[in-house]
């Protein structure tokens, strides 16, 4: 059985990603940045990768990482998610990287895990880690043409790894960003950017072909699915926490509404429902860490989390009143961030599908 | 024929609609007492039964008849007109009801504050008598229409030092007075469909007071009231609200269905028919003078319902979903439900379960008013408003 | 638009059969007969086919019935609902009725709108308007032959209408219940039983061929759907009104528990549920007494208000706390009848399918 | 490998359990420490840390060791042992916690009453001082194991004429004495797996308290969080509960199968796994010394899921859902859950919501307690017990 508690070591790594936004990135700021033509805090993003050496996390110290795992990764996710931070993180720290990991990189990962580049996963961030292998960009005489719809993060990528089918089947590409057009797309949410790409005849370095090509997608978007549900978590944990901290300073008929019982009962449902999320998005990290039980538990933490997520955010908003439906109150943004983080990297239904045929009930 | 569909028939032969300029229409249609026909004559009305007035809507909407506008009803006929009526003087009648009933005067609702949401008898607006005027001071919140409106409703706290539902008294304030600032507030959806409204040194005339002083809770509660009778009465069409967008999208893209969901929708087309059939009957009731509990329930409902659809529109989308059409910040006079995406209902449905009462709130009420259960321990019932924990 | 309001006869009619009941049939009597080997009150069910007349409501005048319509069935039903009766109304004078009444039977509907015989529909209790016409008998030089599984109210049935199929397809027969095998089963609902129907080689009366045949089982179960809403619908009510009844006189921790707010807003949902239930069950009697929008509206009322009565029986053991678990005590009886007719005459799930063909929402 | 763990292992070496007389067996154990290790020496233990205990229970398991009946365990080991022994005098240790760990003798718990379930603290079962004896008469319920017990854990009041809290003791009652009779407490299962305890002028001797006069409930709230601690602390394989059984019939019975039921049986499975987890995190924090609030969590869903996945299974049944497999009384002393029907499963798990703390009441220990949330106000606390409406 997976090891479902924090090491001493994960909750240091916590407490200095946790200062570290709650100094640079409280949510007037995140706020304050969604209308600007800088959506992204960059400068944030570059202490991150390269002051706390997040951004190679998952890459093994011979390519200049921290040679830590998933686990690691996870509770960087979560301090993430709780603060909706504005950062490239999913798609450069994850997604590519898991990609250029699982495809033997060994030219890329040193420039991202040092944090001078950035780059994400060519794929529609709705993309379960199920899906066939997608064939919208082709490959003739080593030039690639195609589209790619809603791709996260790709509006401050660098590189960018993109699947395509050449002459003899599935391959994987990396592709400069400057040779390809981008055109960005009006987000639900707010604080994560996604972006159209065309490629037309841009030429890429070939990463993998055929069955590897396919394996290292597929490795990418479990990783990404299976660590998603930690930011999810780190969401629904702030939903929470600032539900229970408003119910005890807002007062309505002479009381704190967090004493009438309709409040509590509510709250405690959702404490009982972030603790079980709590449960499965550890499993899924520590499976994807040793390697054991990853499809069963991946699917289990993706489809829990969405939908705790998802309740949680609606809940906060509920129980704030009239205030969470301002502009000027954070809950939005938190909403925003959990109901698209539902439709991403499969949503609940497909992963249950997928886990339809692991544990063996057909439809 | 009953009395008063002739009285209808007749109206309509003497005012063809089919091209009449819409406020002269309305003004001989209130003179003819065909506006609330249960209101008194010459207010609007001809003294008949409440349930009449069903019929009479229906039979102008039938002919086409022109309407105010819409920002015209929600406020001014649903609430500010029953209230004048009922607690004005003649004068009053005579000044306001009119122009309301046409729109060419727009009304707002100077009620709710930032501390005072669904506790709304702690409110902190505070009106000074000053000869024969009050001076308002205060903030107000979530006020539709506010910036097209020439007056509003206003409940104020005229007494401090007894309990809250002591001191309150209600007026009509004129939103052309220099004291009165409207500013937009921003909703999750990037749009303004309410204001902040400060009030600074307003004068208000006493003799524009509705009720006695300190009697503003009791005539708060007729213009609440009669806002609950409004919700939910009303006939629809089978698929007539949000959920015939998504049967709609379902229809026309075989692409995005899977399994799961169709369970989902179709659960929440059952759903959405109860709803109906259930303000259906609670018009049927009105209609023959036996207004039914059901108003709380289908707006508790209307909010569920409205919420889940929107939730499932978002997810059938898949990548569609991610976007979100427009965030501009902008002041519309009415909610736009079926013309914008699936994100916008998503969020802006979120208020259904705030606005015009919590569901909360709406539990509490069916609780103790249709089930007779026991209210809680209150511990503010007799404290001194200024007094009270906050 | 139906008229869903109660007409001033449709509440004598409520009025007179609540009498009876509570005269007759309380709980305690209903309790303590479902262990005896008359757990049917033949008596009770004698009173109401004859001196009330309601056996023969949906019959015509001309043959002996009272001319009514669904809508007054749907008030008796409401009633029997509310009070577990344990009669065989729905088998007789809704299921066999409406079956003979489609086939133009004239000979045994005067019979049992009389009360001199009681009759009941050979299908399994969880047929399904829409299901396929049953194939489990067939018909051999004019003999029946064959079993059907989970009858309801057979064991006290005199007659059953049987579906079959014979050399040129469906037929429908009356058939003598004396001449057959019935096994009792030991049934979830203590207060309505069901039996299997073994026929071997029977001779019975045809009633309907063809088309004609597959109408009348049609029209009978469709019908016994709607209808069944109504039973459903009173069934919530009794449980929501005991429960408001119990938390009002319950004392803990020096209150009332009906002054808990969690136990108030859990009871509101109840009765909102309640109210729609109600609203959906008089569009399907109204549909059925018309003629008009039947499918939807009987698929309708058969969906929600089933749940609903499982809600309203689940809620209420819950509310009632550890009394409620107890034999002693009336709950159980209405959850075994709740969650029994929730599987009866098509699941939620089955109507809901039904729903999807019929409004044009396909999978 | 750690001191302890070589202690059992010379301490099976010594005593191999192949064939070992049971009662035999946990006498050693008991009286080598190895009972509960975490209890100090003398009573069954070594003064080890509470989370030693774990392992030591593991490695007896792993080695086929005997253990008390089923009955011994509930209430002797979850609930009597630990409050015997954190309030117990040395002669009360020395007299019951042996044959308790053997499970010579059976115990249970005479708390509920008809009148106190989730208020416990409103009981009115009467302790009257006579001599070096106490008289108890009084009516308790829900107690399991009652016809097999021999002595049973008591709270009674002492004194109603100081508010509830405060006019409890606690006592261990004689089973076998005349004035104690049991009868069977039917369920709605058609079994009664508890009894109804009348206890007519009963003698305790003083000897047998615990705790203070007056200090009843706080040697409960030990019995009761002793309690709490343990559920769903345990390592259970996947599908190890009800959802086990749910998804054989799937797997088995493919002819049952729709797609709504599909997507609801998969919603459940996760859920289910859901739960697994969050008790296996629970297991391995106690087992590092780091107890969490996620008992009272587990509590609450290990109730939901089991009348969740029960209901879907009597749907999936389809016909044979409307049978039930038997409703004859029978007095069982552990729960049969995995070879009843899905009928059994489905009333059996109401129980889950109310036996041991209603949900209602685990959502507000936990709303108080790990949410730090206020407590609702309280008019009963500071009431004389017999002055409490009721």
């Amino acid at each position: 059985m997976s090891e479902l508690l924090y090491s001493e070591v994960e909750n240091d790594l916590r407490a200095s990603v946790r200062d570290l936004l709650s100094d640079r990135s409280p949510w007037t700021a995140v706020l304050a940045r969604t209308e600007t033509d800088q959506p992204y805090d960059l400068a944030l993003w570059r202490t991150l990768a390269t002051e706390l050496g997040l951004a190679g996390l998952l890459v093994p110290e011979e390519l200049g990482g921290a040679g830590a795992s998933a686990r690691e990764v996870a509770v960087v996710l979560e301090e993430l998610g709780r603060a909706v931070a504005p950062v490239p993180f999913l798609g450069s720290a994850v997604l590519a990287t898991s990609a250029l990991l699982a495809a033997g990189d060994a030219e890329l990962l040193p420039e991202l895990a040092a944090g001078n580049r950035t780059a994400t996963l060519g794929v529609t961030y709705t993309t379960a880690p199920n899906a066939v292998f997608p064939a919208s960009v082709h490959v003739h005489n080593g030039r690639l043409t195609g589209r790619i719809g809603s791709v996260v993060d790709l509006d401050v990528a660098e590189f960018v790894v993109v699947p395509a089918v050449g002459a003899a089947g599935p391959e994987l590409h990396v592709v400069e960003v400057s040779s390809a057009r981008v055109t960005p797309v009006v987000p639900l949410d707010l604080t994560r950017r996604i972006s159209h790409l065309e490629l037309d005849g841009v030429s890429g370095r070939l990463l993998a072909t055929g069955d590897a090509a396919e394996q290292a997608l597929r490795s990418a978007l479990t990783t990404g699915a299976g660590l998603l549900a930690a930011e999810q978590l780190g969401l629904a944990q702030w939903c929470l926490d600032s539900t229970v901290d408003y119910a005890k300073t807002r007062y309505q008929f002479g009381r704190q509404i967090g004493s009438f019982q309709a409040i509590k009962h509510r709250l405690a449902d959702l404490w009982a429902a972030t603790s079980s999320a709590l449960a499965t998005s550890r499993a899924a990290a520590s499976a994807l860490a040793t390697g054991e039980d990853v499809g069963v538990s991946v699917a289990v933490a993706a489809a829990y989390c969405s939908d705790v997520a998802v309740l949680a955010a609606e809940e906060a908003l509920q129980l704030h009143g009239g205030i969470g439906m301002t502009w000027e109150h954070p809950v939005h943004l938190y909403l925003g961030r959990a109901k698209s983080s539902q439709l991403a990297l499969g949503s609940p239904e497909r992963h249950r599908a997928a886990l339809a045929t692991l544990i063996d009930l057909p439809a | 024929m009953t009395d008063l569909a002739a009285k209808v028939e007749a109206f309509l032969a003497e005012h063809p609609p089919a091209g009449a300029d819409p406020i002269e229409f309305l003004r001989a249609r209130f003179d003819a007492g065909l506006a609330w026909v249960h209101f008194p004559v010459g207010a609007g009305g001809l003294g008949a039964p409440r349930a009449a007035q069903f019929a009479v809507d229906e039979a102008f909407a039938a002919a086409g008849a022109p309407e105010a506008v819409p920002a015209a009803k929600v406020i001014g006929y649903g609430m500010a007109a029953p209230t004048i009526l009922t607690f004005g003087t003649p004068e009053q009648h005579e000044r306001f009801l009119r122009p309301l009933f046409t729109g060419e005067e727009v009304w707002c609702q100077l009620f709710s504050e930032p501390g005072a949401g669904s506790d709304l008898a702690t409110l902190a607006t505070r009106a000074v008598r000053d000869g024969d005027d009050w001076v308002v001071d205060g903030q107000k919140v979530w006020t539709s229409f506010a910036h097209a409106a020439r007056w509003a409703i206003l409940v104020a706290r005229t007494d401090p030092t007894v309990p809250k539902h002591q001191g309150l008294s209600y007026f009509i304030c004129d939103m052309n007075d220099a004291g009165v600032q409207v500013r937009p507030l921003r909703q999750i959806t990037g749009e303004a469909e309410f204001n902040e409204v400060f009030l600074n040194a307003v004068r208000v005339p006493d003799a524009h007071r509705l009720g006695a002083v300190g009697e503003g809770w009791k005539v708060a509660q007729t213009t609440l009231m009669n806002e609950r009778v409004a919700i939910g009465a009303h006939a629809a069409p089978r698929e007539g609200g949000l959920i015939g967008v998504a049967a709609r999208t379902w229809r026309e893209h075989p692409e995005l269905r899977t399994p799961g969901l169709h369970d989902r929708l179709l659960r929440l087309w059952v759903q959405a028919e109860a709803l109906r059939l259930t303000s259906e009957r609670l018009r049927q009731g009105l209609a023959v003078g036996q207004p039914g509990p059901e108003g709380s329930a289908a707006k508790l409902a209307f909010a569920t319902i409205n919420q889940a659809v929107s939730g499932f529109e978002v997810e059938l989308q898949g990548e569609q979903g991610l976007a979100y059409e427009d965030w501009t910040m902008r002041r519309p006079l009415e909610t736009d439900w079926a013309s914008r995406d699936p994100g916008f209902r998503y969020l802006r449905t979120k208020g259904n379960s705030i606005e015009g009462g919590t569901s909360e709130i709406l539990r509490n009420i069916i609780a103790e008013r249709v089930l007779g259960l026991p209210r809680e321990p209150r511990s503010d019932a007799d404290v001194a408003w200024k007094d009270l924990p906050r």
